[in-house]
């Protein structure tokens, strides 16, 4: 068979080819089919704000927490944002590099969600109950006191000190966590105190 | 006995009456398809991103990002079947002395008023010009083009240098789709032409009016050749 | 101009909570990448700006922190190679950078920490948006925010090439170019940049271009009261101005502050390419095509005719020897 | 503070030494900003390094770690010599006209009553001349050689700016300058703050160094004025609340003393806190002091605290030490004497000095206790962790309790700040898994150790049995039962003395001032210096009000500021002594003629009269302390002390090594690189990063990524001469650890020319450890040394001596 196309066959075909093609892939669409501009959705919108304090240095500058869900309502409340308060004469809504990344820092990998215990030489946490965990330092701490606890001195003055058990309070815990912790830790006679004023 | 100077070892004379002659081997004519499908990918692709009024034409890899994706891969299929067909044809595709009246009888070219112009060997020098206008232009684009391969070479090239290259890069392709449409032209103007690349053979009378030295070197080696 | 966003100020306000709605339309676009002939938009909003005062800038990196908890991105954890940048460049995760140079003052002598905040200039003639192939990937509202719409984004690179300053990074993970928005979603409703919130010593401050002139040109004031005679205002006309501008102690010599452009401006590289190759290269090649077509239907075709397949055939037989001679 | 963070923009010029502000404090250093920009004030920073602050100040002085006395004892001498004194303030609120007992004297670098075996003063010889009167005695016109200004004249004599470049290694010129600076805010119209943090306390006389400031502060007069005072930055968010409230070894909230051994009983006990005044006519506000301790008392064991029982005193533990501080404990830990150890949201084993010794004394416990929102080293340290944590885990055979507490975001309470502001926050997030508040905790191990007693009795039950605990859900108290139960009220009838008739306060009904607090039983209150601030108006810690009349910076009604919501502390010395503001353009109060009134709470019974009664009502003197008398261990005038270890001897006595009454544990006597040792030839300081938060941040992704590495840095000489490269791996080591970090080479510290002697700084940032996000490294506690300030036992963190070296890649332990 002659394989010399006629010009016009030629053209015929080569133009059905192109426009089968492209009209079969529907490209025609595409252009008009660009999204329109937009900006981000406002991520803020509906959720409940807090008012807190920023955690970490003393010039305590005000946040305000964003969350999805009122813990004053008793619902599950998730974080989604921190941000400076604007109200706050301190701060007036600025932040640090720290405080603004606050809300990793409460949704931290690391953060604790379980009692663990480490018995003597293992080398891994197990899981532990919150009431095996308290009972154990319960005990441990009633028998550590009875056995040490100093009534009087060598010169026969009462002196009711607790030595050989020591309590670390933090640097960051409410004043009324840290009264707490005082009233427990005074009863019981305990002198080894100290918080992280000084490191 | 002569060794020859204008025709490929593989070129020879099929049958004499009517007069057929073997000019592309089944390899080089697939080669060539491969490089010619990718030329017109490439054109559809890149024009798309050259030109936004063009930009539809992304629709047929199935959106901007695809076409991202696909041209330059396609790109280095293009480079690696020409540089194939570069290996078989570049001999043949050197200036000869003959070359020179053929220019400057160009006048008589386009008339196509053959019997005026000197015999020639495989090729003219208007094929000669497409193939190392091809070459060229290719070596050029696929430098300029991996220069601007964002996925894979995005850091190794420094933005001014990017700058140039995609300039670079714009202007090879135009030239290369002027010599594509110049080749392609050619290739439908002079009739019996096409099924060199289709068939393998051209006629005789083809032979004798575009190409008379290759033919007679072929109708040479055959009469001097072990007898059939 | 009664349409206009309210005027956000840095801190001025706490992000609202209520639904609001946006106040950057599709109808409020002045530029639109790959897109010619943009509807002119039925109002103008008022020209805002980012102004960062290097001079004020202690280098903390809040503006860091804040662009990612706004922008919910993920900058990675890299090693220290013995500077204070970090992340070390700019990434489709990080879209703004302190950068920190340590510069003797060679009239003093001096030490002076240079300490710049790197991010998108929002210029006015978006360099981005010129070199952007995807019609509709960035976009310049008429209040000056130069946008990527991602969605529309093919991750070319081409605005790479386009940014005077080096900006817009291409994300290895979904191939689309990032860089700082100016907090479009947050000035949409009347909120500044979540940098120019955080900022402590308010080194960032939003506002309308107007006002933040104004108190560039106060702090330049200042800043020669201080000894700083060639202190400066950062607001390069090479790119028709920006809307994230500087006030520099050294406004004479940009280029200390970690390679910032002296005279930044579209590369003309890149403006030969948008401008006259793309039009005139369109050009050539369509009248060669159509020139080709017609040439091809209205001219004589290069044909073969009888007589000659017979001289073929003569010349086969004699072995390729005619007339012209023998072999 | 004694001010606020909001009042530094009152200020004309800002001193930043022993600390770094913009650093660890931005969002408070932004006021310096509003005073730079809105009174033109200027800013001085003079640090080893050129840090953050530095970047931003209008000058620039390097300083020694260490030596800071010395250049203040320069200041003070250059403001003498120059007559740049605020002398009406001089003469008449402080003690600079005091006369001061002739067997007083200082030589050698010490004072008189010096005991080495001890390492203590005798300080008798160190108080005023008393009159039979009882009184002081003075001289007005300061002629008397005895009087305590001539004494400070000649104390500070050695102090020349020669002195101050050759020990501290400040050029002279640089020193002058700031003198010239720092002198203008003589005038009783300029004032000057110091803001100053860590950098002055961490050394064995950091108390010292703030002393040092405080007494140019008082000869310039810039105490108790707006834009003035000492302005400590505290580095917690509660570290004031939770010192406030007394959790310390030694400390009673408000500021009130845990008996010694010596004070058996009560009589004893309250003998030595009259504070009787020794100026005539004036008010000593620590007269009230039973009044406080016991409304402390009744708030603690209610109907248990009797007058018959002393208020029962005996319930108090008696100390045998000054105090049971960490490094005491961990000290007693080493020698097998501690078995319980507790840590609330404190990470020892990074932030404690000599964390070989920590580690070794963790390993000794029988039970240690870690609540905490995060995993901690502390609570890991058994774990091996190559040679970021390299122990042998079977051998520890500590138990560990690691309890998951709860973070600020979702509790509720009062944090106090810098500033002395209780602010009030609320929860916003739903705790994490099972973790809990530490008040259910806290509340859980006491009930169940009361249960103990109560089924098995045991050693001393009552102070635990009647422990007060009479909250609406004794296993939860609430936040607001415990600040109520702070705050104190009226357990019966509390009427005015002066007007019996007048009732200031019902039984029950809570206290409004620690003003109608009571010695008789009449009323309780945990902290009375919290008095007001749960009133039977409700939580004033919560109050929002944010307006601020003629933008004094003082913001009354924004939630509440101990003392009595006073944020100018000693406020009554911005007045002269006929009761007008020195400087009538920054005015707090002022004397109307019958009574004391302005923008601020006054700092003085508000009909006292001035000129009659003086403004430091704190002190039985009335006046402020130039010369502070026995009050520390260390001396009544700060005196240059090298730190323990030092690259040069102390010029005014080689033999004596470092703080010579500091506290030296024994087991650690020998780990003290000597002077000079070619070993050790670098001084390093540590410091915080503006991009962390202590050990917590390294756990946030975010700021990981911010600063991710543990580095350490070095000038662009040291490098050079120890072949480092910028970005190479280091090693740092000391007489007591070593670390591996990444190197910063860096302009901003320069090498210095001590006593002859080129000396190199290396600083060593805190922040990383081998738990959290952030890449493994270690703490500069690895480094430092055990000893601590000898009045405060902080520890000496910002100078001591190391070696470094380039190191390969992190040897694998």
């Amino acid at each position: 068979m002659n394989i010399d196309l006629s010009r016009r066959g030629f053209l015929r075909l080569a133009g059905a080819g192109v426009a089968a093609t492209s009209l079969g892939a529907m490209g025609f669409g595409e252009a008009e089919a660009a999204e329109q501009a937009h900006v981000r959705a406002f991520k803020l919108a509906t959720t409940t704000e807090t008012r807190n304090t920023c955690p970490y240095c003393s010039v305590a500058c005000g946040i305000i927490m964003y969350s999805k869900g009122d813990v004053k309502a008793g619902e599950t409340a998730e974080l989604i944002h921190i941000e400076g308060d604007a109200d706050h004469p301190t701060n007036r809504g600025t932040l640090c590099p720290k405080g603004a990344a606050l809300k990793d820092f409460v949704k931290a990998p690391t953060r604790l969600t379980k009692p663990r215990y480490r018995a003597a030489g293992a080398s891994e946490f197990q899981d532990i109950t919150w009431d095996e965990a308290l009972d154990k330092i319960a005990r441990a701490m009633k028998d550590d006191r009875d056995a040490n606890f100093i009534q009087t001195n060598e010169a026969g003055v009462p002196v009711n000190r607790w030595t050989t058990t020591g309590f670390l309070a933090a640097s960051a815990t409410t004043n009324e966590t840290a009264w707490l912790t005082y009233k427990t830790v005074r009863s019981m006679g305990i002198v080894g105190f100290d918080n992280q004023a000084r490191v | 006995m002569v060794r020859p100077v204008y025709s490929e070892p593989g070129d020879r004379i099929e049958s004499t009456r009517p007069v057929t002659v073997s000019r592309y081997r089944g390899f080089i004519r697939a080669n060539h398809w491969v490089t010619a499908l990718s030329l017109i990918l490439l054109l559809l692709s890149g024009l798309a991103f050259f030109h936004p009024s063009l930009y539809f034409l992304t629709g047929l890899f199935g959106g901007g990002q695809t076409a991202r994706w696909l041209h330059p891969i396609i790109g280095v299929v293009l480079f690696v079947s020409f540089m194939v067909m570069f290996i078989q044809l570049w001999r043949l595709n050197l200036p000869t002395p003959d070359d020179k009246a053929w220019l400057n009888q160009i006048g008589d070219v386009v008339k196509g008023n053959e019997e005026n112009l000197p015999e020639l060997g495989k090729y003219n020098a208007g094929q000669k010009f497409i193939f190392w206008g091809m070459t060229l232009l290719i070596v050029v684009l696929i430098v300029s083009g991996i220069m601007i391969w964002e996925q894979f070479f995005g850091e190794l090239v420094s933005i001014p240098t990017r700058r140039w290259a995609v300039l670079t890069h714009a202007l090879a392709a135009v030239a290369i789709i002027l010599v594509f449409i110049l080749h392609v032209y050619a290739a439908f103007w002079t009739r019996g032409t096409l099924r060199a690349m289709t068939r393998g053979t051209v006629t005789g009378g083809w032979a004798y009016r575009h190409h008379r030295k290759w033919l007679r070197e072929l109708a040479g080696r055959r009469q001097n050749g072990p007898a059939e | 101009m009664s349409e206009t966003a309210p005027q956000p100020k840095t801190a001025a306000s706490n992000p609202p909570v209520q639904p609001i709605a946006s106040n950057l339309l599709p109808s409020d676009v002045v530029r639109i990448s790959a897109t010619k002939d943009v509807p002119q938009p039925d109002r103008q909003l008022t020209k805002v700006a980012k102004l960062i005062d290097v001079s004020k800038c202690i280098g903390c990196k809040a503006c860091q922190s804040a662009c990612i908890e706004w922008n919910d991105t993920k900058p990675e954890v890299e090693t220290n190679v013995g500077v204070y940048e970090n992340p070390h460049d700019l990434t489709p995760n990080m879209f703004t950078l302190m950068r920190f140079t340590e510069w003797v003052n060679p009239e003093t002598d001096n030490l002076e920490w240079l300490i710049r905040k790197d991010g998108c200039m929002h210029c006015e003639d978006p360099g981005c948006l010129k070199a952007c192939p995807a019609p509709g990937a960035i976009v310049q509202y008429s209040n000056g925010i130069v946008d990527f719409i991602h969605e529309n984004c093919i991750g070319c690179g081409y605005c790479v090439t386009g940014c005077p300053f080096d900006i817009p990074r291409i994300s290895k993970v979904d191939h689309k170019s990032y860089k700082c928005t100016l907090c479009s979603d947050r000035v949409a409703v009347g909120q500044g940049p979540a940098c120019a919130k955080a900022c402590p010593t308010q080194a960032i401050v939003f506002g309308t271009k107007e006002d933040m002139i104004a108190h560039a040109n106060e702090r330049v004031e200042d800043l020669k009261s201080r000894g700083y005679e060639n202190a400066g205002i950062y607001d390069p006309a090479g790119v028709g101005g920006t809307h994230v501008f500087y006030v520099l102690h050294h406004a004479d010599k940009p280029s200390i502050y970690e390679k910032l452009p002296d005279d930044p401006r579209i590369s003309p590289v890149v403006e030969g390419w948008k401008g006259v190759t793309k039009t005139a290269g369109l050009a050539v090649m369509g009248v060669a095509a159509v020139g080709a077509a017609i040439h091809g239907i209205f001219a004589r075709a290069n044909k073969v005719d009888e007589h000659e397949e017979k001289e073929a055939e003569k010349l086969v037989s004699s072995g390729g020897s005619d007339d012209r001679g023998a072999v | 503070m004694t001010n606020s963070w909001t009042d530094i923009k009152n200020t004309d010029l800002v001193i930043v030494m022993g600390g770094n502000a913009a650093e660890a404090h931005p969002c408070g250093f932004k006021w310096v900003t509003e005073a730079k920009a809105h009174r033109g004030a200027k800013l001085i920073v003079v640090d080893p390094r050129y840090n953050r602050t530095a970047s931003v100040s209008d000058y620039y002085a390097p300083i020694r770690p260490g030596s800071d006395i010395v250049f203040l004892m320069g200041m003070i001498r250059w403001m003498i010599e120059n007559d740049k004194v605020q002398w009406e303030y001089v003469r008449n609120y402080t003690n600079a006209s005091f006369l001061v007992k002739d067997e007083f004297g200082w030589s050698d670098g010490l004072f008189t009553g010096y005991d080495e075996e001890k390492r203590d003063y005798d300080k008798s010889s160190w108080d005023y001349k008393m009159g039979e009167d009882g009184f002081v005695q003075t001289d007005p016109t300061l002629q008397d050689p005895r009087c305590v200004w001539n004494l400070l004249k000649a104390h500070v004599d050695a102090y020349t700016p020669e002195f101050v470049e050759r020990i501290c290694g400040t050029p002279k010129d640089k020193f002058l300058h700031i003198a010239e600076m720092i002198g203008e805010c003589s005038s009783p119209t300029k004032t000057m703050t110091s803001m100053y943090a860590l950098g002055w306390t961490q050394h064995s006389k950091g108390a010292q160094n703030i002393r040092g400031m405080a007494m140019l502060q008082l000869i310039l007069g810039n105490i108790g004025v707006r834009g003035g005072g000492m302005n400590a930055l505290r580095g917690h968010s509660n570290i004031q609340g939770l010192t406030d409230i007394g959790l310390m070894s030694n400390l009673i909230p408000g500021y009130l003393n845990i008996p010694t051994e010596k004070e058996a009983d009560w009589a004893t006990y309250m003998s030595t806190r009259g504070f009787k005044p020794i100026v005539p006519g004036q008010i000593s506000y620590w007269q009230n002091y039973s009044k406080f301790m016991v409304s402390f008392m009744k708030a603690m064991w209610g109907d248990a605290a009797t007058a018959e029982n002393d208020w029962a005193y005996h319930y108090l533990p008696k100390l045998d030490v000054p105090a049971y501080d960490g490094m005491r404990m961990f000290e007693l830990m080493n020698h097998g004497k501690v078995n319980l150890y507790f840590c609330q949201g404190f990470n020892p084993i990074l932030s404690f000095p000599n964390r070989g010794k920590m580690t070794e004394a963790f390993s000794k416990l029988k039970m240690l206790v870690v609540m905490d929102p995060l995993t901690t080293e502390t609570s890991h340290f058994w774990q091996n962790h190559g040679i970021h944590n390299d122990v042998d885990t079977a051998a520890i055979q500590t138990e560990v309790l690691e309890l998951p507490t709860t973070c600020f975001a979702e509790d509720e309470g009062a944090l106090v700040n810098s500033g002395r502001w209780l602010q009030w926050h609320w929860a916003g997030a739903t705790p994490p898994g099972e973790a809990k508040h530490d008040t259910w905790i806290m509340a859980q191990i006491f009930l169940r150790v009361k249960k103990l007693y109560q089924d098995e009795g045991g050693v001393f039950p009552d102070p635990i049995l009647n422990l007060t605990w009479d909250y609406a859900d004794p296993n939860e108290p609430m936040p607001d039962e415990l600040a109520r139960e702070m705050n104190g009220r009226a357990l019966a009838t509390v009427y005015d003395p002066k007007d019996p008739t007048k009732v200031l306060a019902e039984a029950g009904q809570q206290l409004s001032s620690f003003g109608h607090y009571r010695d008789d039983g009449s009323t309780m209150g945990g902290c009375w210096i919290y008095a007001g601030s749960w009133t039977k108006d409700g939580n004033m810690m919560a109050r929002r009000d944010n307006t601020d009349p003629d933008d004094t910076g003082m913001f009354q009604n924004w939630a509440f500021s101990w003392p009595a919501n006073r944020r100018i502390l000693y406020n009554a010395a911005s007045c002269d002594p006929q009761g007008k503001p020195w400087d009538p353009s920054r005015k707090i109060i002022e004397w109307t003629g019958e009574k004391w009134e302005g923008y601020d709470v006054p700092d003085m019974p508000v009909t006292a009269k001035p000129g009659e009664t003086l403004p430091f009502i704190m002190n039985p003197e009335g006046a402020s302390r130039l010369f502070s008398r026995g009050m520390m261990r260390d001396g009544p005038f700060p005196t240059h002390m090298e730190p323990f270890e030092a690259p040069i001897a102390n010029v005014f006595n080689p033999r004596m090594r470092g703080n010579p009454v500091a506290r030296v544990f024994e087991s650690t006597a020998d780990q003290f690189a000597a002077i000079g040792d070619p070993e050790f030839p670098f001084v390093a300081t540590s410091y915080r990063l503006t991009e962390h938060f202590h050990y917590w941040t390294k756990h946030n992704p975010v700021n990981a990524a911010l600063q991710p590495e543990f580095f350490v840095e070095i000038s662009e000489e040291l490098a050079a001469e120890r072949g480092i490269e910028r970005g190479g791996r280091v090693r740092v080591w000391s007489k007591r650890g070593e670390v591996w970090a990444k190197a910063v080479v860096t302009k901003r510290l320069r090498p210095m020319q001590i006593d002859g002697k080129t000396v190199h700084v290396i600083g060593i940032p805190l922040h990383w450890g081998f738990v959290g996000a952030a890449k493994k490294g270690f703490g500069p506690n690895s480094l430092t040394s055990q000893v601590g300030d000898a009045n405060v036992e902080t520890p000496e963190f910002k100078a001591f001596m190391v070696n470094i070296e380039p190191s390969a890649e992190e040897p694998v332990a």
